[in-house]
């Protein structure tokens, strides 16, 4: 006896990106960017080739968190930090849905920071978006996880004391499978990124940096400058060389494994490492670059094949299914009457 | 020499020994034993909180307590008439509770001068004269066992685990049990020299009986009218698990279970782990939050959303329960009670979260409560609490305690075909859907993600009436907040009449959960003493029974009995405005049958 | 041509207009003018839920009402008798609250069709003949103001924005107000071109006002009779953390605020960090629960550990507090209600976490709970509930709301040396400690970390009275239930009696909270049309006063008006068994005085 | 005004391991790892020179939790997950004490992961010892965020499926200053690692590798063998080559960046990396070895010089109290009569 209705999906092959956007008014604040990261999800979704009923987007509190109210798909705008959680049990309860988080810099990883190396860990196949501004932006300015030492904000009046969290490392000491970082307005690269962690079986984590124009414009201006990007972004680039500024300078190792920048012309390209998605270390020795010390990298930092969550469960509810009957009540009446029992006549 | 038997209506016994003495096993023999051969039945395990604690020790005893009965059995017994004492810490910590002239059957091997002292003994109690109250008999369990297995050549560790079924054997002589039924069980759970060493530590307890001197009658209980049916014993946490897997096959929902383990709620993850075969699945979080939060997405995605916890669990579940309310989605939420406030007695039961499941989120969340009142009960417990889930699209807390869930009672196994079906209608239209547009019973569509159309989206802010947009609109705020309270109370629509159980004037008893079979047993003692009495036992605490202050205002007294500090007359109070008597206990232990007796035969002034 | 000067006891005057048009400037610039000269002043300001809200959107609205009056001012007034609109969707959500015949200043400029649009007018209300019921005034405010600021040369941009000192010059005309305490303002903040920019439109508005042939008179508002003394402006929040520097001065305890930011109760965070100088430390926690599990930790080591929090994050705390209860020691745990449930309204105003409070932790978890009533008295009531706390080792929760947290109003300021110290002796002395030895308020030693010869383990289990080691004794964990509630009631030994407002019977209103100002004027109001009525407006929830039933049973009718579904009717009618008229508003919005007043008036007949 | 008492503290050097311990019967199963590290911190306290009334144990709920009981100092057995919260409320408000924090696999990982990560990255100066016996112990027995794939439990029948986290990854991704790893039964590395970790100026964390008698046996046998530890322990030495298995192996890099097995007499002791305590990514490579396919490092990970959150808060209150007058009362009033204020006469 199944009570869920068998009905005709949508054919996804003529959904546009207007099929993905609500009535809603869209209510963040001028030059927020987060319309970019809106426009960028809603052109991308349609490419994916999954019917809009079937995609759900679940998102905690914030600025950011209030995404799913303009997406045309399923949507939870859910309570403060819990929407991997949330999402975890839509994902595993229907597999068949293509599941997304939306999360803050705050929501994902103050309050809600042991949801998402759980979610990371299990590798649940959900692709998380954080969207990070460096500050909480809902709330009216006040610092968070990722706000850089000495930040002065409503509740920091002295600046603050707190060593920020570096999200891609977090993702990694948690054993994500998929690791990203992105710029909110780098239309290029955010559609490169987005379609491969849909495409990447397993939690999919995207950092993506993004200008809070209120609270805490251009926290992001120094890398994300088009003229000067080429040197102070590095973008990641699985089996080539690790390169920037136009190929003049390179990222290795010195002899106790730090990183350090080669010049190219002067030691040779084989002193630059070459980009490996695959391993781990490379991609946490990666996510501790940053400008101005280093160009800051973009793209894909690590995407590794792991069994995910969903299907392991879904293997073992098909292993353990094989012991049914295929008539649930009957099963059902088995297991009442199963141990010891005894007759009352 | 032929000893005497005598006929008793009813026996209650408690086996105690340390940890590892394996009481829990003998006990609950002993129950499946008297189950078989026709007596009603009811347990009470009491496990130490230690996983191991040191041998001896006074906080490592372990204790089952049984009641069999020729008549309709409703508690495990106020005061055991036998006592079996394993060690001197059993028999420290147990002693209070035999009755006067009551049986102690004592390992007197175990009473050597390190378990005295470990026990706080001076002397030996077994020689010092200090249980002239009793019938005590000194028995040499450990040498008689060892003795009794030497031939199979197990180490002397392995021998004297065999301690248990030597009791065992001998209290089964006591009462004229028949050996068989434990014997079956061993047969199937061990083999070889496992076997045979407790098959004969079983039978050489028997024998000892039997033979020894020591006894001079045994006794016999007989046969218990019960409801003719296939019976299996079964605990609270089982039924209760067994109750959810039945509410999903009765609506056809997929089941799903979040939880994080707390004791005493983990074993109903343990058993419904195992019941993948059933399409059931279950998701250990990092945490309870994780774990609601994960149990509503599924409710979202179309499951049957539940969650499980106890105590400081419960707590933090809050938040997400009032998500829950606010998108209304249905969802069980099962809260296994034990002593607090904080980590508390976690071991040991309470009632004393009745009004935090009603009260205990911010804003005005109200949520429907049914409350479990027996081990076999938690079955048709759950399955209401299901029902109601999906009938007004509402998140419901199905409450239980730590008593009803490890406690066992034999019980009758139902017929799935007899149990009515629980309906579910997903929306499928998309022609005028409207998230949250009403039924009858002020429950909203349950518009699946996969459904083509209906894509729509939830969310904690306050929704408009209708369309679930958010909505910061003064006089929408109020309507939904009372439609969400009126929802909760359409519930009440579907009680059936309260029926009270006893007389029509006189003493009222109103109770809740678990304390059911010490308040009906002490309603029914009550009348055999003349008394004027009836008793009327919730399910449901909220919304509660329409006609519940009507039939209050049939008596002339209300008392109230509870394990908290009178929860449930908080809420009559305010409710009936009638000066009910609260009763309460907070002790981490039920109520005894004696104990309401007596409250209920002296009439008591009630201050306003 | 002279004006007519009419002299009002009071008016109520709103500014509404985009939230980029500096609305909160401009009200709080006129409350504090009307406080210099003599009024007695309340305001109520009201942001929209968005950080930036679309120019001219409905939603983007932001307002800011004052009351001010020759007479004692309790609320910030109903219905304005003046709406300044600077724009069509400032004056669509306005409207309806202006009272008829009631003076509208329009933005004429700003009616533009886009503008009309957006705020979903088919036709210009200036125009259409639709405003009949008011006395409608339309000013073309920008450009006026863009010609009266053009010769400083700011770009246009800038000298839009001086638009708001343009209408609050006039309304300065209209009730003849000075410039010079806002033109003092300006000077202490701006400089050049910007002050000059204000400077002339503030000076353009009051001209205009002088020489338009629109106005033909002005009003006066004499000064009020006000309690001598050195004044200022507050808000509730602002208030509330005075108060806690000011326990922590008046005790010698360092203070400590572990918090995560969540409106409305950011602003206390927000201040506190300000007031190192005081020696008070803030901790921004990774979330609510960590918040006051770091306040916790700060109590053990000898602070006086504080949290603040709203709505979600005030049932995320439950746990924590339930370790507090459990530990006994001294917190304050602020809870700034908002409307609920869930996430609700963040941004508006309820009552509706008053059972929360008292109920919403697992197991018997008892706690004392006082509110603040006024923007003002969350300083007293900041002091009493650590004074509470420290006095009885126990954490205390203190009830505030969105309405007085942001509210604010003139205030009397103290005198440090006026107010009565906070008793704190930490125990030193290791003969004879015992950690749960008790004194005669029940509370227990503070023996913090450093004291040597003190060492002792807290925890979240039960505890053994006196030693505080863990217990799992069935009597003792009953004794300490009891214990824990008898220390809260204790609280009340120390409570002065009730002292009704008002008469000595007929119809007593029973307010807790922010609606103090709504209940108060609202019977005084209607003791002026005959009525017979009391006010009693309780500072402490839990325990309530020890003569309250008293005080009750000598009124025929108790209304009790709250802004949730009847929490604190509730507690009465289970307390007092009294009939108690719930009269409850869920809108997110205050009480109007003219509300409770016809409330007061109609007798209403009250279902048991 | 100051109401804290000015007592005359314990002297330090007189103290004994009989100093930490307490008249509490220590309840934990037969053959429990717990012992052994209850019995080396008593051992190592006396050593610090700190007086016991200065010392506090914090921890959550857990078999492990119930060290406090057994610790003759002050402390506090809290609730699930907090400890670390709790302990950054003690230590802040009074950085004199030397506070610890004792958690299990469970308490630290599962439910307070975020606490612990946020204690890391604020640099707290907290010494948290974290007991990881890959199993929930008081619930007698559910597996746990650090079980390992496929492990057979109560709340897994069929095998669990969660890929587990990675203590040391952990902490290396939430930015630690201090990192280390001990097991239970070393009684030669565990005071180096305690005493180090006391010393260490911020949080230090310290996973301690547990045995769990009772419902995980034997989760470390095959790396705790004194007889083959040698070559499936690599035992952590700052400055020196990454050597195991008597000196003829050691930790190299392939040309990826992947960590290998080098064949020290064959390939020579410089394709061996020399340990570096202060590189975060040498620390989070090391920390992806494991048995058997690598040894299991030993010893201290990473130990890095960062500002404590404390102590830059100290330094905030100390630079705000130069405002201050030192009469609070006086300070209070003025705070009280600030703004604008107006006489009414
Ligand atoms: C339990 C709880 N605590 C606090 C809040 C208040 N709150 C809402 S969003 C937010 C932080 C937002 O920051 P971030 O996640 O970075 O999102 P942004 O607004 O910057 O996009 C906070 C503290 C809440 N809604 N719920
Ligand atoms: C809020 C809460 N949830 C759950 C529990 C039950 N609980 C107690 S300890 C524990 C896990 C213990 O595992 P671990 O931290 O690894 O400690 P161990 O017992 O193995 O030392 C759990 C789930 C609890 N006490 N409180
Ligand atoms: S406050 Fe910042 S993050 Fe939020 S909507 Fe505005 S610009 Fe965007
Ligand atoms: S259950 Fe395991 S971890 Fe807990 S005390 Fe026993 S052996 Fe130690
Ligand atoms: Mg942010
Ligand atoms: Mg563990």
């Amino acid at each position: 006896m199944t009570v869920y209705p068998n009905l005709q999906p949508t054919d996804p092959s003529g959904q546009t990106r207007k099929d993905f956007q609500t009535d809603q008014d869209v209510r963040w604040c001028p030059g927020c960017g987060d319309y970019s990261i809106l426009a960028n999800v809603q052109r991308t979704l349609p490419k994916l080739g999954i019917p809009r009923e079937n995609v759900v987007f679940i998102s905690g509190i914030g600025c950011s968190s209030r995404f799913p109210y303009y997406m045309g798909t399923y949507g939870m705008h859910s309570i403060h930090g819990r929407a991997p959680a949330i999402a975890t049990g839509v994902k595993t309860l229907n597999p068949e849905l293509s599941v997304w988080v939306i999360t803050g810099d705050g929501d994902a990883l103050s309050i809600g920071g042991n949801h998402l190396i759980h979610a990371l860990r299990r590798n649940v196949d959900l692709n998380i978006l954080l969207f990070n501004n460096k500050i909480y932006g809902l709330t009216k300015g006040q610092y968070s996880p990722t706000s850089e030492v000495g930040k002065r904000t409503k509740s920091t009046p002295y600046g603050s004391i707190d060593h920020p969290f570096n999200p891609v490392s977090v993702a990694l000491g948690a054993d994500a499978s998929f690791v990203a970082r992105v710029l909110d307005v780098d239309a290029k690269l955010m559609p490169v990124v987005l379609e491969r962690a849909a495409a990447h079986g397993g939690a999919s984590f995207v950092e993506i940096l993004q200008n809070c124009s209120i609270f805490n414009d251009g926290a992001w201006a120094d890398i994300s400058d088009r003229k000067t990007k080429h040197a102070t972004q590095l973008e990641l680039q699985h089996g080539l060389p690790l390169l920037f500024d136009k190929g003049t300078k390179g990222i290795g190792l010195d002899n106790r494994m730090h990183p350090r920048v080669v010049d190219v012309e002067a030691e040779g390209l084989d002193k630059v490492l070459v980009h490996d998605e695959t391993n781990p270390a490379m991609a946490y020795l990666l996510s501790r670059l940053t400008y101005p010390e280093f160009p800051t990298p973009m793209g894909v930092f690590l995407s590794i094949p792991r069994p995910t969550y969903d299907a392991e469960l879904e293997a073992q509810m098909r292993h353990a299914g094989r012991k049914a009957t295929g008539d649930g009540m009957a099963d059902m009446q088995a297991l009442l009457e199963s141990g010891r029992t005894w007759e009352v006549r | 020499m032929p000893k005497t038997e005598t006929v008793l209506d009813e026996v209650t016994i408690r086996f105690a020994g340390d940890s590892g003495d394996g009481m829990q096993l003998t006990g609950s023999q002993f129950t499946h034993t008297s189950a078989l051969v026709g007596n009603d039945v009811s347990t009470f395990p009491d496990y130490p909180a230690e996983i191991r604690a040191p041998a001896g020790s006074l906080f490592g005893v372990s204790g089952f307590q049984l009641h069999f009965s020729s008549k309709a059995v409703l508690t495990p017994g106020d005061a055991p008439d036998v006592l079996v004492a394993m060690n001197p810490a059993a028999l420290k910590t147990n002693l209070g509770d035999l009755k006067v002239g009551g049986i102690l059957i004592a390992n007197t091997q175990a009473f050597d001068d390190k378990n005295l002292e470990r026990a706080g003994y001076a002397t030996n109690p077994l020689e010092d004269g200090s249980l002239g109250d009793y019938r005590v008999y000194p028995v040499d369990i450990t040498t008689m066992t060892l003795g009794a297995v030497a031939e199979v050549g197990l180490g002397q560790k392995a021998a004297l685990r065999c301690k248990n079924f030597f009791a065992l054997g001998l209290v089964y002589w006591l009462f004229n049990r028949p050996l068989e039924h434990t014997l079956d069980w061993l047969k199937e759970k061990f083999h070889g020299d496992v076997y045979d060493a407790n098959e004969k530590a079983l039978k050489a307890g028997y024998h000892y009986g039997e033979t020894a001197e020591a006894f001079d009658q045994s006794y016999v209980v007989e046969q218990a009218q019960i409801e003719p049916g296939l019976y299996r014993n079964i605990t609270g946490n089982e039924a209760l698990a067994l109750g959810l897997l039945a509410a999903c096959q009765l609506s056809g929902l997929k089941g799903y279970l979040g939880s994080y383990p707390i004791t005493p709620a983990s074993d109903i993850l343990h058993f419904l782990s195992k019941q993948k075969h059933l399409g059931f699945k279950t998701f250990q979080a990092e945490d309870e939050i994780a774990a609601v939060g994960a149990a509503l997405g599924a409710a979202f995605a179309g499951g049957l959303g539940v969650t499980t916890t106890s105590g400081p669990g419960m707590a933090l579940k809050a938040e997400a329960i009032g998500l829950a309310v606010m998108t209304e989605l249905p969802m069980v939420i099962v809260n296994v009670q034990r002593g607090g406030p904080s980590t508390g007695l976690p071991t040991k039961t309470e009632q004393s979260d009745l009004l935090q499941m009603l009260y205990g989120r911010n804003g005005e969340s109200p949520v429907p409560i049914v409350a479990a009142q027996s081990p076999g009960d938690c079955f048709y417990a759950a399955i209401e609490a299901a029902r109601i889930a999906v009938r007004h699209s509402v998140p419901v807390v199905l409450l239980s305690d730590g008593y009803v869930a490890n406690g066992a009672e034999p019980w009758k196994v139902p017929k799935m075909a007899d149990l009515p079906r629980i309906p579910v209608r997903f929306a499928t239209e998309a022609e005028g859907f409207e998230p949250y547009s009403r039924d009858d019973d002020l429950g909203r569509p349950w518009a699946i993600p996969g459904t083509p159309g209906l894509e729509h989206r939830l969310g904690g802010l306050e929704k408009q009436h209708l369309t679930g947009n958010v909505s910061y609109n003064p006089e929408n705020h109020e309507f939904m907040c009372q439609l969400r309270a009126d929802k909760v109370a359409k519930v009440a629509d579907h009680l059936p009449p309260t029926a009270p159980h006893g007389d029509a004037d006189g003493t009222l008893v109103i109770g809740w959960g678990g304390t059911f079979g010490a308040l009906r047993a002490a309603v029914d003692q009550a009348r055999q003493h003349g008394a004027k009495a009836a008793h009327v036992h919730l399910r449901h605490l909220n919304p509660l029974p329409k006609d519940l202050g009507e039939v209050m205002a049939r008596y002339e007294r209300v008392l109230v009995p509870e394990l908290n500090l009178g929860q449930l007359s908080f809420l009559l109070r305010a409710k009936y405005l009638r000066a009910v008597e609260p009763y309460t206990k907070l002790q981490g232990k039920p109520f005894k049958v004696s104990e309401v007796l007596a409250r209920i035969l002296e009439a008591k002034e009630v201050a306003a």
